[in-house]
Protein backbone atom coordinates (compact mmCIF):
# COMPACT_ATOMS: atom_id res chain seq x y z
CA UNK A 1 0.00 0.00 0.00
CA UNK A 2 1.68 3.20 -1.05
CA UNK A 3 0.06 6.55 0.31
CA UNK A 4 1.10 9.87 -1.03
CA UNK A 5 0.03 13.31 0.62
CA UNK A 6 0.99 16.11 -0.56
CA UNK A 7 0.48 19.53 0.35
CA UNK A 8 1.92 22.22 -2.52
CA UNK A 9 1.88 25.50 -4.19
CA UNK A 10 3.02 24.08 -7.66
CA UNK A 11 0.37 22.40 -10.36
CA UNK A 12 0.79 17.94 -11.13
CA UNK A 13 0.51 15.87 -13.61
CA UNK A 14 -2.41 13.82 -13.15
CA UNK A 15 -0.63 10.75 -15.49
CA UNK A 16 2.29 11.47 -13.73
CA UNK A 17 0.66 11.05 -10.18
CA UNK A 18 -1.33 7.85 -11.37
CA UNK A 19 2.25 6.52 -12.41
CA UNK A 20 3.81 6.56 -9.19
CA UNK A 21 0.67 4.91 -7.31
CA UNK A 22 0.66 2.13 -9.85
CA UNK A 23 1.45 -1.63 -9.35
CA UNK A 24 1.07 -4.65 -11.27
CA UNK A 25 -1.56 -5.87 -9.34
CA UNK A 26 -3.32 -2.60 -10.11
CA UNK A 27 -6.78 -3.19 -12.27
CA UNK A 28 -8.88 -0.11 -11.64
CA UNK A 29 -7.34 3.61 -10.79
CA UNK A 30 -10.07 6.11 -10.04
CA UNK A 31 -9.36 9.52 -9.86
CA UNK A 32 -10.82 13.22 -8.83
CA UNK A 33 -9.71 16.51 -9.79
CA UNK A 34 -11.11 19.51 -8.41
CA UNK A 35 -10.74 22.92 -10.10
CA UNK A 36 -11.71 26.24 -9.92
CA UNK A 37 -14.61 26.71 -11.63
CA UNK A 38 -15.12 30.07 -13.97
CA UNK A 39 -17.81 31.43 -11.61
CA UNK A 40 -19.32 35.06 -12.72
CA UNK A 41 -17.05 37.68 -11.64
CA UNK A 42 -14.71 35.48 -10.02
CA UNK A 43 -11.09 36.25 -10.18
CA UNK A 44 -9.18 33.97 -7.91
CA UNK A 45 -9.49 31.66 -5.17
CA UNK A 46 -6.74 31.42 -2.22
CA UNK A 47 -6.53 28.56 -0.15
CA UNK A 48 -4.98 28.63 3.49
CA UNK A 49 -4.36 25.70 5.15
CA UNK A 50 -3.26 24.32 8.56
CA UNK A 51 0.14 22.72 8.01
CA UNK A 52 1.05 19.95 10.17
CA UNK A 53 -2.97 18.99 11.00
CA UNK A 54 -3.60 18.80 7.18
CA UNK A 55 -1.12 15.65 6.73
CA UNK A 56 -2.07 14.36 9.91
CA UNK A 57 -5.78 14.90 8.98
CA UNK A 58 -5.89 13.76 5.51
CA UNK A 59 -3.59 10.82 6.83
CA UNK A 60 -6.62 9.65 9.75
CA UNK A 61 -9.20 9.70 6.40
CA UNK A 62 -7.17 7.37 4.34
CA UNK A 63 -6.59 4.84 6.95
CA UNK A 64 -10.50 4.70 7.88
CA UNK A 65 -10.68 4.41 3.76
CA UNK A 66 -7.69 1.65 4.38
CA UNK A 67 -10.13 -0.40 6.73
CA UNK A 68 -13.12 0.13 4.52
CA UNK A 69 -11.80 -0.91 1.01
CA UNK A 70 -9.11 -3.18 -0.19
CA UNK A 71 -6.67 -0.42 -1.18
CA UNK A 72 -3.20 -0.81 -3.42
CA UNK A 73 -2.12 2.69 -3.44
CA UNK A 74 -3.61 6.66 -2.44
CA UNK A 75 -2.49 10.03 -3.78
CA UNK A 76 -3.99 12.98 -2.52
CA UNK A 77 -2.96 15.58 -3.71
CA UNK A 78 -3.54 19.33 -2.63
CA UNK A 79 -2.51 22.78 -3.49
CA UNK A 80 -2.44 25.83 -1.60
CA UNK A 81 -1.67 29.73 -2.61
CA UNK A 82 -3.36 31.98 -4.95
CA UNK A 83 -5.25 29.80 -7.76
CA UNK A 84 -7.31 31.12 -10.89
CA UNK A 85 -10.42 30.00 -12.68
CA UNK A 86 -9.51 27.01 -14.42
CA UNK A 87 -6.76 26.11 -12.15
CA UNK A 88 -6.65 22.84 -10.60
CA UNK A 89 -7.24 22.19 -6.69
CA UNK A 90 -6.96 18.81 -5.83
CA UNK A 91 -6.32 15.40 -6.51
CA UNK A 92 -7.24 12.31 -5.15
CA UNK A 93 -6.13 9.01 -6.83
CA UNK A 94 -6.86 5.39 -5.90
CA UNK A 95 -5.38 2.35 -7.38
CA UNK A 96 -7.23 -1.25 -6.11
CA UNK A 97 -7.85 -4.50 -7.62
CA UNK A 98 -11.36 -4.22 -8.90
CA UNK A 99 -13.09 -1.19 -9.49
CA UNK A 100 -15.88 -0.82 -6.98
CA UNK A 101 -13.26 -0.11 -4.01
CA UNK A 102 -11.75 2.40 -6.39
CA UNK A 103 -14.24 3.87 -7.16
CA UNK A 104 -16.00 4.30 -3.35
CA UNK A 105 -12.78 5.05 -1.99
CA UNK A 106 -11.79 7.81 -4.37
CA UNK A 107 -15.88 9.33 -3.45
CA UNK A 108 -15.23 8.73 0.18
CA UNK A 109 -11.42 10.31 0.49
CA UNK A 110 -13.52 13.31 -1.04
CA UNK A 111 -16.52 13.71 0.67
CA UNK A 112 -14.37 13.51 4.05
CA UNK A 113 -11.80 16.23 2.74
CA UNK A 114 -14.23 18.50 1.88
CA UNK A 115 -15.32 18.00 5.70
CA UNK A 116 -12.72 17.26 7.52
CA UNK A 117 -9.01 18.41 5.85
CA UNK A 118 -8.09 22.02 7.74
CA UNK A 119 -7.93 24.17 4.35
CA UNK A 120 -10.15 27.17 3.75
CA UNK A 121 -10.65 29.20 0.59
CA UNK A 122 -10.79 32.93 0.42
CA UNK A 123 -12.74 34.17 -3.34
CA UNK A 124 -12.08 37.18 -4.50
CA UNK A 125 -14.53 39.19 -6.94
CA UNK A 126 -14.85 42.66 -8.35
CA UNK A 127 -16.70 43.51 -5.05
CA UNK A 128 -14.23 42.48 -3.16
CA UNK A 129 -12.48 39.49 -1.10
CA UNK A 130 -14.93 37.12 1.15
CA UNK A 131 -14.70 33.64 2.83
CA UNK A 132 -16.18 30.50 1.24
CA UNK A 133 -18.82 29.39 3.49
CA UNK A 134 -19.44 25.52 4.55
CA UNK A 135 -22.06 23.65 2.29
CA UNK A 136 -24.74 21.95 3.41
CA UNK A 137 -23.99 19.05 0.80
CA UNK A 138 -20.82 18.30 1.45
CA UNK A 139 -21.49 17.49 5.63
CA UNK A 140 -25.20 15.38 3.74
CA UNK A 141 -22.03 13.82 1.65
CA UNK A 142 -19.86 12.76 4.00
CA UNK A 143 -22.72 12.20 6.55
CA UNK A 144 -23.76 9.09 3.95
CA UNK A 145 -20.60 7.02 4.84
CA UNK A 146 -21.72 6.96 8.48
CA UNK A 147 -22.54 3.55 9.45
CA UNK A 148 -21.51 2.01 6.41
CA UNK B 1 0.55 26.59 24.96
CA UNK B 2 0.03 27.50 21.58
CA UNK B 3 -2.70 28.70 20.23
CA UNK B 4 -3.47 29.12 16.13
CA UNK B 5 -6.19 30.98 14.15
CA UNK B 6 -6.95 30.20 10.61
CA UNK B 7 -8.75 31.90 7.78
CA UNK B 8 -11.58 34.54 9.25
CA UNK B 9 -10.99 33.80 12.83
CA UNK B 10 -7.15 34.47 12.03
CA UNK B 11 -8.13 38.11 10.52
CA UNK B 12 -10.82 39.14 13.20
CA UNK B 13 -8.32 38.46 15.84
CA UNK B 14 -5.46 40.25 14.13
CA UNK B 15 -2.99 37.36 14.44
CA UNK B 16 -2.34 34.18 13.23
CA UNK B 17 -0.39 32.53 16.35
CA UNK B 18 0.30 33.40 20.29
CA UNK B 19 2.22 31.71 22.78
CA UNK B 20 -0.09 31.55 26.00
CA UNK B 21 0.35 30.22 29.65
CA UNK B 22 -2.59 27.75 30.44
CA UNK B 23 -5.12 30.82 32.34
CA UNK B 24 -5.70 29.91 35.80
CA UNK B 25 -9.38 28.48 35.95
CA UNK B 26 -9.10 27.46 32.28
CA UNK B 27 -10.27 23.42 32.11
CA UNK B 28 -11.90 23.41 28.51
CA UNK B 29 -11.99 24.60 25.66
CA UNK B 30 -14.68 26.90 26.31
CA UNK B 31 -13.17 28.36 28.98
CA UNK B 32 -10.18 29.37 27.21
CA UNK B 33 -13.14 30.89 24.96
CA UNK B 34 -14.33 32.67 27.52
CA UNK B 35 -10.88 34.23 28.78
CA UNK B 36 -9.78 35.66 24.80
CA UNK B 37 -13.09 37.13 24.73
CA UNK B 38 -12.22 38.86 27.51
CA UNK B 39 -9.91 41.14 25.55
CA UNK B 40 -12.60 42.77 23.88
CA UNK B 41 -12.30 43.80 20.00
CA UNK B 42 -11.49 41.25 17.49
CA UNK B 43 -11.64 38.49 19.78
CA UNK B 44 -15.32 39.45 20.35
CA UNK B 45 -16.08 39.43 16.89
CA UNK B 46 -14.59 36.01 16.11
CA UNK B 47 -15.74 34.12 18.90
CA UNK B 48 -19.40 35.85 19.07
CA UNK B 49 -21.01 33.15 17.35
CA UNK B 50 -19.29 29.86 18.19
CA UNK B 51 -21.33 27.72 16.40
CA UNK B 52 -19.34 29.14 13.28
CA UNK B 53 -16.18 27.94 14.72
CA UNK B 54 -14.50 25.20 15.08
CA UNK B 55 -11.93 23.50 17.22
CA UNK B 56 -8.93 21.26 16.61
CA UNK B 57 -6.66 20.86 19.86
CA UNK B 58 -2.99 19.08 19.46
CA UNK B 59 -3.93 18.67 15.34
CA UNK B 60 -7.23 16.65 15.98
CA UNK B 61 -10.65 17.97 15.69
CA UNK B 62 -12.49 18.25 18.57
CA UNK B 63 -15.09 20.09 20.77
CA UNK B 64 -15.69 23.12 22.83
CA UNK B 65 -16.10 20.51 26.15
CA UNK B 66 -12.18 19.01 25.56
CA UNK B 67 -9.59 19.03 28.20
CA UNK B 68 -7.34 21.52 27.82
CA UNK B 69 -3.32 21.40 29.67
CA UNK B 70 -0.36 23.19 29.65
CA UNK B 71 1.51 22.98 26.11
CA UNK B 72 -1.14 21.66 24.03
CA UNK B 73 -1.80 23.44 20.75
CA UNK B 74 -5.30 24.67 20.20
CA UNK B 75 -6.22 26.06 17.17
CA UNK B 76 -9.71 28.42 16.09
CA UNK B 77 -11.05 28.28 12.93
CA UNK B 78 -14.29 28.23 10.67
CA UNK B 79 -15.81 25.40 9.09
CA UNK B 80 -13.60 23.54 6.30
CA UNK B 81 -14.02 24.40 2.73
CA UNK B 82 -11.00 22.78 0.70
CA UNK B 83 -11.35 20.63 -1.69
CA UNK C 1 -20.79 19.11 -23.76
CA UNK C 2 -18.05 17.05 -25.49
CA UNK C 3 -18.43 13.55 -26.11
CA UNK C 4 -15.18 11.62 -27.05
CA UNK C 5 -15.20 7.24 -28.36
CA UNK C 6 -12.27 6.17 -29.52
CA UNK C 7 -11.70 2.46 -30.06
CA UNK C 8 -7.25 2.10 -30.90
CA UNK C 9 -4.69 -0.45 -30.27
CA UNK C 10 -2.12 2.68 -28.96
CA UNK C 11 -1.87 3.48 -25.25
CA UNK C 12 -3.38 6.31 -24.32
CA UNK C 13 -2.07 9.20 -21.73
CA UNK C 14 -5.14 10.39 -19.32
CA UNK C 15 -3.83 14.11 -18.78
CA UNK C 16 -3.99 14.75 -22.08
CA UNK C 17 -6.67 12.97 -22.62
CA UNK C 18 -8.80 14.78 -19.63
CA UNK C 19 -7.25 18.19 -21.03
CA UNK C 20 -9.38 18.07 -24.58
CA UNK C 21 -12.15 17.36 -22.32
CA UNK C 22 -11.66 20.26 -19.49
CA UNK C 23 -13.80 23.48 -20.37
CA UNK C 24 -13.63 26.62 -18.16
CA UNK C 25 -16.89 25.57 -16.37
CA UNK C 26 -15.70 22.54 -15.04
CA UNK C 27 -15.52 21.76 -11.44
CA UNK C 28 -15.44 18.06 -11.17
CA UNK C 29 -13.19 15.43 -13.27
CA UNK C 30 -13.59 11.92 -12.66
CA UNK C 31 -11.96 9.32 -14.39
CA UNK C 32 -11.53 5.56 -14.23
CA UNK C 33 -8.90 3.60 -15.77
CA UNK C 34 -8.72 -0.29 -15.72
CA UNK C 35 -5.40 -2.32 -16.68
CA UNK C 36 -4.85 -5.59 -17.13
CA UNK C 37 -4.03 -7.07 -13.69
CA UNK C 38 -1.24 -9.77 -12.87
CA UNK C 39 -2.86 -12.83 -12.82
CA UNK C 40 -0.95 -15.72 -11.59
CA UNK C 41 -0.03 -17.58 -15.14
CA UNK C 42 -1.78 -15.05 -17.01
CA UNK C 43 0.08 -14.04 -20.21
CA UNK C 44 -1.49 -11.73 -22.17
CA UNK C 45 -5.24 -10.77 -22.82
CA UNK C 46 -6.33 -10.11 -26.52
CA UNK C 47 -9.10 -7.57 -27.09
CA UNK C 48 -11.81 -8.12 -30.39
CA UNK C 49 -14.52 -5.98 -30.89
CA UNK C 50 -17.52 -5.37 -33.23
CA UNK C 51 -16.40 -1.93 -35.49
CA UNK C 52 -19.40 0.31 -35.73
CA UNK C 53 -21.86 -1.17 -33.36
CA UNK C 54 -18.88 -0.86 -30.45
CA UNK C 55 -18.67 3.33 -30.88
CA UNK C 56 -22.80 3.12 -31.93
CA UNK C 57 -23.54 1.39 -28.70
CA UNK C 58 -21.41 3.14 -25.70
CA UNK C 59 -22.48 6.55 -28.11
CA UNK C 60 -25.90 5.03 -26.69
CA UNK C 61 -24.47 4.96 -23.36
CA UNK C 62 -23.07 8.41 -23.33
CA UNK C 63 -26.93 9.91 -24.16
CA UNK C 64 -28.62 7.83 -21.32
CA UNK C 65 -26.16 9.41 -18.65
CA UNK C 66 -26.38 12.99 -20.21
CA UNK C 67 -29.83 12.13 -19.43
CA UNK C 68 -29.04 10.93 -15.79
CA UNK C 69 -27.15 14.07 -14.98
CA UNK C 70 -25.80 17.55 -16.03
CA UNK C 71 -22.47 16.53 -18.03
CA UNK C 72 -19.99 19.03 -19.81
CA UNK C 73 -17.50 16.36 -21.14
CA UNK C 74 -17.44 12.53 -21.94
CA UNK C 75 -14.44 10.84 -23.20
CA UNK C 76 -14.45 6.87 -23.57
CA UNK C 77 -11.71 5.38 -24.58
CA UNK C 78 -10.99 1.51 -25.22
CA UNK C 79 -8.12 -0.63 -26.66
CA UNK C 80 -8.36 -3.11 -28.98
CA UNK C 81 -5.35 -5.91 -29.39
CA UNK C 82 -2.88 -7.99 -27.15
CA UNK C 83 -2.62 -5.90 -24.10
CA UNK C 84 0.09 -7.32 -21.74
CA UNK C 85 -0.28 -7.09 -17.73
CA UNK C 86 0.19 -3.94 -16.43
CA UNK C 87 -1.01 -2.08 -19.67
CA UNK C 88 -4.04 0.25 -19.99
CA UNK C 89 -7.16 -0.89 -21.37
CA UNK C 90 -9.42 1.49 -20.99
CA UNK C 91 -10.09 5.07 -19.65
CA UNK C 92 -13.63 7.11 -19.09
CA UNK C 93 -12.42 10.34 -18.15
CA UNK C 94 -16.48 12.82 -17.22
CA UNK C 95 -16.12 16.43 -16.94
CA UNK C 96 -18.95 18.24 -14.81
CA UNK C 97 -19.50 21.51 -12.77
CA UNK C 98 -20.46 19.46 -9.31
CA UNK C 99 -18.37 16.19 -7.99
CA UNK C 100 -21.64 14.42 -7.51
CA UNK C 101 -22.45 14.38 -11.19
CA UNK C 102 -18.64 13.59 -12.37
CA UNK C 103 -18.52 10.58 -10.07
CA UNK C 104 -21.98 8.92 -10.23
CA UNK C 105 -22.04 8.98 -14.15
CA UNK C 106 -18.34 7.69 -14.37
CA UNK C 107 -19.47 4.55 -12.04
CA UNK C 108 -22.55 4.48 -14.86
CA UNK C 109 -20.47 4.57 -18.06
CA UNK C 110 -18.37 2.09 -17.02
CA UNK C 111 -20.95 -0.02 -15.13
CA UNK C 112 -22.56 -0.15 -18.48
CA UNK C 113 -19.36 -0.36 -21.07
CA UNK C 114 -19.09 -3.58 -18.88
CA UNK C 115 -22.71 -5.35 -20.01
CA UNK C 116 -23.11 -3.83 -23.20
CA UNK C 117 -20.06 -3.16 -25.70
CA UNK C 118 -19.39 -5.28 -27.66
CA UNK C 119 -15.33 -6.44 -26.29
CA UNK C 120 -14.30 -9.51 -25.73
CA UNK C 121 -11.64 -10.34 -23.73
CA UNK C 122 -9.39 -13.55 -24.81
CA UNK C 123 -6.43 -14.27 -22.27
CA UNK C 124 -3.24 -15.93 -22.74
CA UNK C 125 -1.57 -18.41 -19.83
CA UNK C 126 0.81 -20.78 -20.06
CA UNK C 127 -1.68 -23.45 -20.21
CA UNK C 128 -3.45 -22.18 -23.51
CA UNK C 129 -5.64 -19.43 -24.53
CA UNK C 130 -9.27 -19.06 -23.26
CA UNK C 131 -12.42 -16.64 -23.73
CA UNK C 132 -13.31 -14.59 -20.65
CA UNK C 133 -16.82 -15.24 -19.46
CA UNK C 134 -19.18 -12.50 -18.47
CA UNK C 135 -19.35 -11.87 -14.45
CA UNK C 136 -22.67 -11.77 -12.85
CA UNK C 137 -20.62 -8.81 -10.30
CA UNK C 138 -20.90 -7.02 -13.27
CA UNK C 139 -24.43 -7.35 -14.09
CA UNK C 140 -25.20 -6.24 -10.80
CA UNK C 141 -23.33 -3.27 -11.32
CA UNK C 142 -25.30 -2.52 -14.56
CA UNK C 143 -28.52 -3.22 -12.55
CA UNK C 144 -28.57 -1.02 -9.63
CA UNK C 145 -29.02 1.94 -12.27
CA UNK C 146 -32.09 0.33 -13.88
CA UNK C 147 -35.49 2.82 -12.62
CA UNK C 148 -33.02 5.55 -11.18
CA UNK D 1 -28.26 -9.83 -45.21
CA UNK D 2 -24.88 -9.94 -43.09
CA UNK D 3 -24.16 -12.07 -40.87
CA UNK D 4 -21.16 -11.29 -38.23
CA UNK D 5 -19.80 -13.77 -35.45
CA UNK D 6 -17.13 -12.65 -32.50
CA UNK D 7 -15.30 -14.41 -29.96
CA UNK D 8 -15.57 -18.03 -29.65
CA UNK D 9 -19.00 -17.89 -31.78
CA UNK D 10 -16.70 -16.99 -34.73
CA UNK D 11 -14.13 -19.51 -33.61
CA UNK D 12 -16.89 -22.34 -33.22
CA UNK D 13 -18.43 -21.32 -36.89
CA UNK D 14 -15.01 -20.73 -38.66
CA UNK D 15 -16.13 -17.56 -40.08
CA UNK D 16 -16.29 -13.71 -38.92
CA UNK D 17 -18.60 -12.88 -41.35
CA UNK D 18 -21.00 -13.97 -44.15
CA UNK D 19 -23.39 -12.78 -46.75
CA UNK D 20 -26.71 -14.99 -46.93
CA UNK D 21 -30.19 -14.67 -48.46
CA UNK D 22 -33.12 -14.44 -46.12
CA UNK D 23 -33.57 -17.98 -45.97
CA UNK D 24 -37.53 -18.98 -46.61
CA UNK D 25 -39.42 -19.08 -43.48
CA UNK D 26 -36.95 -17.11 -42.01
CA UNK D 27 -38.63 -14.48 -39.77
CA UNK D 28 -36.76 -14.10 -36.67
CA UNK D 29 -33.40 -14.80 -35.36
CA UNK D 30 -34.49 -17.55 -33.61
CA UNK D 31 -35.66 -18.54 -37.11
CA UNK D 32 -32.10 -18.03 -38.63
CA UNK D 33 -30.41 -19.89 -35.96
CA UNK D 34 -32.34 -23.00 -36.44
CA UNK D 35 -31.32 -22.64 -40.42
CA UNK D 36 -27.61 -21.56 -39.24
CA UNK D 37 -27.96 -24.72 -37.03
CA UNK D 38 -29.01 -27.35 -39.65
CA UNK D 39 -25.37 -26.36 -41.70
CA UNK D 40 -24.00 -29.24 -38.73
CA UNK D 41 -20.43 -29.12 -37.19
CA UNK D 42 -19.31 -26.08 -35.86
CA UNK D 43 -22.86 -24.26 -36.32
CA UNK D 44 -24.56 -26.87 -34.12
CA UNK D 45 -21.86 -26.42 -31.47
CA UNK D 46 -21.95 -22.65 -31.83
CA UNK D 47 -25.65 -22.45 -30.90
CA UNK D 48 -25.78 -25.75 -28.76
CA UNK D 49 -26.48 -23.51 -25.69
CA UNK D 50 -28.89 -20.44 -26.68
CA UNK D 51 -28.13 -19.12 -23.31
CA UNK D 52 -24.63 -18.00 -23.85
CA UNK D 53 -25.48 -16.28 -27.17
CA UNK D 54 -26.38 -12.92 -27.91
CA UNK D 55 -27.55 -11.33 -30.92
CA UNK D 56 -27.21 -7.33 -32.53
CA UNK D 57 -29.70 -6.33 -35.33
CA UNK D 58 -28.27 -3.73 -37.15
CA UNK D 59 -25.75 -3.05 -34.50
CA UNK D 60 -28.47 -2.82 -31.28
CA UNK D 61 -28.59 -5.91 -28.68
CA UNK D 62 -32.13 -7.29 -28.76
CA UNK D 63 -33.12 -10.79 -28.02
CA UNK D 64 -34.44 -13.95 -30.01
CA UNK D 65 -37.57 -13.25 -31.16
CA UNK D 66 -36.29 -9.73 -32.83
CA UNK D 67 -38.01 -9.39 -36.64
CA UNK D 68 -35.37 -10.44 -39.46
CA UNK D 69 -35.66 -8.77 -42.87
CA UNK D 70 -33.42 -8.67 -45.86
CA UNK D 71 -30.92 -6.80 -45.80
CA UNK D 72 -30.24 -6.96 -41.85
CA UNK D 73 -26.65 -6.98 -40.17
CA UNK D 74 -27.50 -9.92 -37.82
CA UNK D 75 -23.99 -10.42 -34.90
CA UNK D 76 -24.21 -13.63 -32.57
CA UNK D 77 -21.58 -12.95 -29.59
CA UNK D 78 -20.83 -14.37 -26.15
CA UNK D 79 -21.88 -12.32 -23.43
CA UNK D 80 -19.35 -9.40 -23.69
CA UNK D 81 -16.63 -8.96 -21.44
CA UNK D 82 -14.57 -5.26 -22.21
CA UNK D 83 -13.92 -2.44 -19.86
Amino acid sequence: MTVRIVIQRDDFDISAEISKLDGEDTGAVATFTGKVRKDGDLVALTLEHYPHMTEREIGRIVEDAQGRWPLLGVTILHRIGRLLPGDRIVLVAVAAKHRGAAFEACQFLMDYLKTRAPFWKEEERSGGRHWVAARHSDDAAAERWRGT
Amino acid sequence: MTLLYFAWVRQKTGRGEEQLALPAGVKTVSDLIAVLTQRGGGFVDAFADPKRIRVAVNQEHTSFDAALKEGDEVAFFPPVTGG
